[in-house]
């Protein structure tokens, strides 16, 4: 029954919030605050995806906001500087993200250093590297990537399109291969899968360089959107990715929860609170209040879930 | 992080050579550097104290640090230019109310204190020098009005705020709201506050697109981030330069680099400086004069470098803008 | 079955790492003074390492709290946020009621209420302290934006100034604060039961259970102190910077004081630190600062030396983390 | 029934870890559709030799064979290519998986990259029929009872079709239904060919299903019989070996003191099962039976260190026997635990701050521990324990096993506890150090203290005990005098008991 509870929670507050800010501000309930919303979700969701598999495994990456600055400033440095295109540039910007993905994955799995502080000192270190290489400055894209990132079919997004595949792309991935399923199982008993053989070492690796890929995209969806990188580009962003994931029921001990539907219940949270108080005009100070609130809410939950399933093993 | 090594040394080498009466050392504390701005500002000034330092006879010897935005950290950085012994003091405040600290302490040690561009929420400093950010807004919105009546159109605006702590920010909303109480031609449907943040800038602007259909023009308190908008609005399909019936009327602050070529295009309607090069030549003026002992004759609110008004008519005429040129 | 193998290895570990661990921290130090000293003698005048000291204060005291909440075994990321909420009540209520004490007092409260909000979700609920203290400086940040509206309270009464701004004999107030703080810290941990069982309790919570450690309260226990440090953190800021505001909380200040904990060879998998070499490697990272602008190195490759630094020191630590 | 020839040979075998000599003679053999039984008293070499045949460990000496051809494994994957598989007693089971999931973990069918569940589902299902276990195949392991994980590890051990099947403690969580079930499923197996090693210590077991038994002893397998041709009483006797005439050091029938402590219906399943007893002031009561019958649960249930137990605990205060919490039974409990490295103490820490840490109460004035007070304690009790180290500030990690374990003692005795828990106190520990332990025992006993000791060496509880609590398959099987002769002791353990399903 709190189980039930705890399972059901969030798509009921949702469904509260939705009807609430309808209310307040009738037009909040349109086809095309709909759209909007689903598109200001964009980045956070690409990021959150990568997230939601390090979660799996009951580790944490929070270097990946700053990944995504870094991708993208590299990227927009090619194109302002070296005058690659867009979608050159973009792809330099994944090359980036892997690398520094790969390099978590190094400090995590061979010198086995605690996740949590491992990327916690590459986001410093990445984000650094990021502000060297813009001087931290605004650079403007160009109108090519811009419409890229607003570029819509009918009335739904291109981008939105994209982040829904790629979401179900990696939550089929978890779902239905074997390396998703050896995250899986990582999440349950690391000690375990050792035991048995998997390839823990290998499949944890892999976790963070796809973390940060999806990091990367992430910060080139967000800035190709904006048309423009600035440093504000990121900021934050693991800490709200880290927010969606645990919003969405996916347990930090690892192992427990659904990519899909716990980054997209997730992020749909705390997106239609941000659109909703714009709608109603309400004091904007009040947001980061609301958010931290939410995920304390969640994290409670998720703990008494954990203790639940610790007692029934 | 702080600078009093850099500081300290330049001390000695000061010491070294035996500073003449009429060599002055200038303390300049950014509390950030985030923007083509603040660049172009320091280029000016350097330029600004060779032309005016000749011409006063007056050598001036800069020492630059940066804060990254951690009042803290500039207060830290203040104190090391005060230990060192420079001149004056010029610094932009990270935080309106935590640079009373630094002031009171270059008081303390007899060093004149000027802010620039952002002034002091509490302890008044020797002088202050900046753009007038609430003329500014005003004479962008009275244009911004007279060209809505010269239209004969209805205003229905939403203003996209700054970021609160900014009293820049705040003047300009705080101008724009008193035209817009005097002027029948323009109303504002909504205030979105963005943090200074792109992205709250589109989303903001779309939300608020999506809740005033309506609405039909805007008043945007810095164009550092145009295209934000510039989306939120193709979004809605009125993004269109002026005489297209989809037009939607843009009034913004500052005329930074990204904006000039939309104004250009007819996409900016109305849009008053921000004049780096106005600004920097009044900060030179004033530190030379108190470098001298001299009163650099400020009005109540400070030295203060009116911005110019920009129209697309206009745009391609005026006169040393930094924006233009500036890269 | 025993076999001895694991063991030779973690009597290796707990002998040999410790020694190795600071024998590196040493060499860098040294390197760093060197440095100092070649590019510029003056930095060792007495005036300037004063404000070197006064600079650093604020991390230092942030510093010592993480660093019982680190022993303890865990992490407390909203340290800074609870100094900057804490100073914003304090100041509210000094420039409401006039009273200097009573503002003081409210600062201090506040930041031990949010400590013990961490410490009852940790050691109680058994939620992560990451995340716990995680979504705390979201609140706690969110909480100062809102009722200042992210401006600043500079209205505090005078008296607050002149005695936190004061220099009894010679020394600023901030610096005896910081040095007094540190001291007081090393004596709870050293001398004191609690201090003992919080050091049980990072190293082996099963075993200190059985030892009849009261494990939970004690966990508690290191969150409040942790949340008290940054309240006496929030009244030094506020002082020095004369005004208090949200944005003092900004996010580069956590990261400092991990970075001074682990300088200080202060454990992230608990039991092993010591507050004065914490605050010792607050001072370190300033310095650190300095030398790297003296050697015209950018803000922000300081940023990527601070990141590697953390990552390398924890990587050494690592095998004591692993053998324990 | 003509005798089929060893799929296994294993002979010679030694190894050691550093200076302790794990395995010093190992044989052992296997034979396809036999079930070879592996039995010996903890620290015999079992582990070691399973490590051996499972390719995590490489002997100094001796050969592996596997039908005939010698082998050499460089590690677990070519044990599992010459067809060996485990099931350890330690479940490694995948609580959000499924079943399916779990069985095939590590070598998913695929196709095209994507896992094949009609497959994987299909074939799950075969094998967990093999076993004669209906487990629905698609729900998660979460949920499932311990015997049906075991199934599912079973299953996934079947999965690699191995010849050589080994199960490691299989039975020592399950309940008597489970078990049954287990052995129905090992049956099966034997008839489809697989040779299979099983080892328990549970001896009833053994007869109930081996057809041969091999015993190892200190290293040394001492013997291999046909299960046919002998009895529950030789075997043990022969995993105990000659119990040496070494004399009792207690009284045979000391009068008992007042009840310190009894113990009603204490329940923790699969833990502890309905254990009741009483334990008196200044009597050594011996907990006799062998490892994996619940000795440790039951007194780790006691005190409350395993989550909640149902039962009824009382303690004798001031006004008589008076029902207490565990936590309570802990504030007067001094435990030595079985984990000395583990649990018992805090490897990093000195000597003297191990020993203080139980008794920082008594050695704090106003929360400031008194270091005098500390030192002055410490070194008493070196010096009344004759322990050897450099001084009180001598890391524990650095120090003899013998002397950690005094070191344990200490801690505790500082304390002047009422009652005295001992568990496996001298594993490991020279003869020297094994009697110093006993015979502080026995003074502590004689000085009014409750002792309960827990150990796997008959010989050192006949020497200290004044009774002993038969602790057989989870519960208390009955007490003994302490004159019980080792017949009767022995005798005790291997005699048949009802299984009881617990509640």
């Amino acid at each position: 029954m709190m189980r039930g509870v705890l399972n059901y929670g969030f798509p009921l507050i949702l469904a509260g919030l939705v009807v609430l800010f309808g209310v307040l501000s009738p037009s909040f309930l349109g086809l095309a605050n709909a759209m909007g919303i689903l598109h200001a979700m964009v980045p956070i969701v690409v990021v959150a995806t990568g997230m939601a598999l390090v979660v799996m495994l009951g580790k944490l990456d929070i270097s990946v906001g700053a990944i995504g600055f870094a991708g993208m400033s590299m990227a927009a440095m090619l194109i302002d500087g070296a005058g690659w295109s867009p979608l050159a540039a973009s792809a330099a910007a994944l090359g980036v993200g892997a690398a520094l993905g790969a390099l978590n994955g190094f400090v995590v799995v061979v010198l086995r250093v605690n996740p949590l502080i491992a990327t916690l000192g590459t986001m410093i270190a990445f984000r650094g590297l990021a502000l060297q290489i813009t001087d931290s400055r605004v650079m403007v894209l160009p109108d090519a990537m811009r419409n890229f990132g607003n570029w819509t079919i009918g009335p739904v997004f291109f981008d939105v399109l994209l982040a829904g595949a790629i979401l179900l792309a990696v939550h089929l991935v978890h779902r239905e291969t074997p390396f998703g399923r050896t995250i899986t199982a990582i999440g349950n008993d690391e000690a375990a899968a050792r035991r048995i053989g998997l390839p823990v070492g290998r499949t944890v690796f892999a976790c963070f360089v796809i973390s940060g890929v999806l990091g990367a995209l992430g910060g080139v969806l967000g800035a190709a959107q904006v048309g423009a990188v600035t440093t504000f580009l990121g900021k934050g962003m693991e800490f709200t990715a880290v927010a969606v994931v645990v919003v969405g029921g996916i347990s930090l001990f690892g192992g427990r929860g659904s990519v899909f539907w716990g980054v997209l219940l997730g992020a749909l949270t705390f997106e239609i609170i941000r659109a909703g108080l714009n709608h109603v005009g309400a004091n904007p100070y009040f947001y980061q209040l609301i958010g931290g609130g939410i995920i304390f809410v969640a994290m409670y939950a998720a703990a008494l879930k954990a203790r639940e399933t610790r007692l029934q093993d | 992080m702080n600078y009093s090594i850099t500081a300290l040394a330049a001390a000695a080498v000061l010491a070294a050579q035996g500073a003449l009466a009429n060599d002055i050392t200038v303390g300049l504390s950014w509390n950030s550097k985030t923007q083509p701005l603040e660049a172009a500002w320091e280029d000016y000034m350097k330029a600004e104290a060779e032309r005016q330092g000749a011409a006063a006879g007056v050598t001036i010897t800069w020492v630059i640090n940066v804060a990254d935005a951690d009042p803290s950290r500039q207060a830290s950085n203040i104190e090391d230019l005060i230990t060192q012994g420079v001149n004056v003091i010029v610094a932009r405040a990270e935080d309106a109310g935590a640079i009373g600290a630094s002031i009171r302490a270059a008081n303390a040690a007899g060093i004149p204190f000027v802010t620039f561009d952002r002034a002091s929420g509490t302890v008044a400093p020797t002088a202050h020098v900046g753009g007038d950010s609430y003329d500014q807004a005003l004479t962008t919105a009275t244009a911004f009005a007279d060209l809505m009546k010269e239209q004969g159109i209805e205003g229905k605006c939403i203003e996209l705020q700054g970021a609160l702590t900014d009293v820049n920010a705040i003047n300009r909303s705080k101008g724009w709201t008193e035209v817009d109480a005097a002027r029948p031609e323009i109303s504002t449907l909504v205030q979105v506050p963005t943090e200074w943040n792109p992205e709250l800038f589109r989303s903001g602007m779309a939300n608020a697109l999506r809740a005033h259909p309506e609405a039909n023009c805007a008043f945007i308190a810095s164009d550092f981030a145009i295209t934000a908008v510039q989306s939120a609005l193709e979004e809605v399909d009125r993004w269109a330069p002026a005489g297209d019936a989809r037009h939607f009327w843009l009034a913004t602050q500052d005329l930074l680099p990204g904006a000039v070529p939309l104004m250009e295009g007819g996409y900016i309607d109305v849009s008053t400086t921000y004049d780096a090069f106005k600004h920097s030549e009044e900060l030179v003026r004033v530190v030379i004069a108190l470098s001298k002992g001299e009163d650099p004759m400020c009005g109540p609110d400070g030295c203060l470098a009116k911005g110019r008004v920009v129209t697309p008519a206009t745009i391609a005429t005026i006169e040393n803008l930094w924006s233009k040129t500036y890269k | 079955m025993i076999s001895p193998a694991p063991d030779r290895s973690a009597a290796a570990a707990a002998i040999v790492q410790p020694g190795l661990q600071t024998l590196i921290r040493v060499a860098v130090f040294a390197a760093v003074l060197i440095g100092i000293w070649w590019l510029s003698p003056v930095f060792f005048r007495p005036s300037n390492l004063i404000n070197v000291l006064v600079q650093a204060s604020m991390l230092a005291i942030l510093a010592l709290g993480m660093t019982v909440v680190m022993i303890g075994g865990g992490i407390d990321l909203s340290l800074p946020a609870n100094m900057a909420l804490s100073g914003i009540f304090g100041s509210m209520a000094m420039s409401a009621t006039g009273s200097v004490g009573l503002g003081c007092a409210a600062m201090l409260v506040t930041g031990a209420c949010i400590g013990a909000l961490n410490g009852a979700a940790v050691a109680y609920l058994r939620m992560i302290p990451f995340v716990v203290t995680l979504a705390m400086m979201t609140m706690a940040g969110g909480l100062s934006v809102w009722i200042t509206n992210s401006t600043s309270i500079s209205n505090q009464p005078e008296p607050f100034f002149t005695l936190f701004l004061s220099r009894p004999l010679g020394v600023p107030m901030a610096v005896l604060i910081m040095l007094t703080a540190g001291l007081v810290v090393q004596a709870i941990l050293g001398l004191t039961r609690f201090g003992w069982q919080v050091y049980a309790v990072g190293t082996n919570p099963a075993a200190s259970r059985i030892s009849r450690v009261p494990v939970a309260r004690v966990l508690f226990q290191t969150y409040a102190l942790a949340g008290l440090l940054a309240g006496l953190a929030a009244i030094v800021v506020t002082a020095r910077l004369g005004s208090a505001s949200a944005n003092v909380g900004n996010d580069s200040v956590i990261l400092d004081v991990v970075t001074a904990c682990v300088i200080g060879g202060v454990s992230i998998y608990g039991g092993v630190g010591r507050p004065m070499a914490a605050l010792a490697g607050a001072v370190f990272v300033l310095v650190l600062g300095n030398v790297l602008n003296l050697m015209g190195v950018s803000f922000f490759i300081g940023l990527m030396l601070k990141g590697a630094i953390i990552i390398g020191l924890v990587a050494l630590d690592g095998a004591r983390g692993r053998s324990a | 029934m003509t005798v089929p020839p060893p799929v296994l040979t294993m002979t010679g075998l030694r190894k050691a870890y550093g200076t302790v000599q794990a395995v010093s003679d190992g044989r052992l053999t296997a034979r396809a559709g036999e079930v070879m039984a592996l039995l010996g008293a903890n620290g015999a070499g079992k582990s070691t030799m399973m490590n051996l045949l499972g390719g995590l460990v490489s002997p100094d000496a001796g050969q592996i064979g596997i039908a005939g051809q010698a082998v050499s494994f460089a590690g677990p994957t070519d044990a599992i290519r010459a067809g060996i598989a485990f099931v350890q007693q330690e479940l490694s089971v995948f609580g959000s998986m499924t079943v399916a999931e779990n069985v095939f973990a590590g070598a998913f069918p695929t196709r095209a990259g994507r896992i094949d569940r009609a497959a994987m589902q299909s074939q799950a299902r075969a094998l967990l029929a093999q076993l004669g276990a209906t487990i629905d195949v698609g729900r998660p392991v979460d949920g499932l009872s311990t015997g049906d994980r075991q199934m599912v590890e079973i299953a996934r051990a079947l999965r690699a079709r191995p010849r050589i099947l080994i199960f490691d403690e299989p039975t020592s969580s399950l309940s008597g239904r489970e078990k049954a079930l287990l052995h129905t499923a090992i049956r099966d197996l034997k008839a489809q060919g697989v040779a299979i090693i099983y080892i328990s210590h549970f001896i009833s077991d053994v007869f109930d299903i081996c057809d041969r038994i091999t015993v190892m002893r200190n290293g040394e397998t001492v013997a291999e019989r046909l299960a046919s041709q002998t009895d529950q009483a030789e075997v043990v006797r022969l995993m105990l070996g000659e119990i040496g005439a070494a004399g009792r050091i207690v009284p045979d029938d000391a009068v008992p003191g007042p009840v310190a402590l009894r113990v009603v219906g204490l329940t923790a399943p699969p833990r502890i099962r309905e254990a009741s007893f009483d334990l008196h002031r200044g009597e050594i009561l011996g907990i006799w039976g062998l490892l994996g019958a619940g000795r440790t649960e039951l007194v780790r249930g006691l005190l409350g260190l395993d989550g909640p137990v149902a039962g009824r605990i009382e303690l004798h205060g001031p006004n008589g026997l008076a029902p207490v919490p565990p936590r309570d039974l802990r504030a007067v409990t001094a435990f030595v635990t079985e984990d000395r490295r583990g649990e018992g103490l805090l490897l990093p820490f000195s000597v003297s701050d191990n020993i203080a840490l139980p008794n920082l109460d008594a050695l704090s004035q106003g929360g400031v521990v008194q270091r005098g007070r500390v030192r002055e304690l410490a070194l008493r009790l070196i010096r009344t324990l004759s322990i050897k180290v450099s001084g009180p500030a001598q890391r524990v990690g650095t120090l003899s096993g013998g002397n950690q374990q005094k070191v344990v003692l200490a801690k505790w005795l500082a304390g002047a506890p009422t009652i005295l828990i001992l568990d496996e106190p001298t594993r490991g520990l020279d003869l020297a150090a094994k009697d110093d332990i006993l015979r502080l025992a026995v003074d502590l006993a004689g000085q009014g203290v409750a002792v309960l000791l827990i150990s796997s060496e008959l010989e050192e509880l006949m020497r200290v005990s004044h009774r002993y609590l038969i602790v057989r398959e989870r519960c208390v099987a009955g007490t003994l005098p302490g004159h019980a002769t080792e017949a009767e002791l022995i005798a005790a353990l291997s005699a048949p008991v009802a299984v009881q399903v617990p509640a």
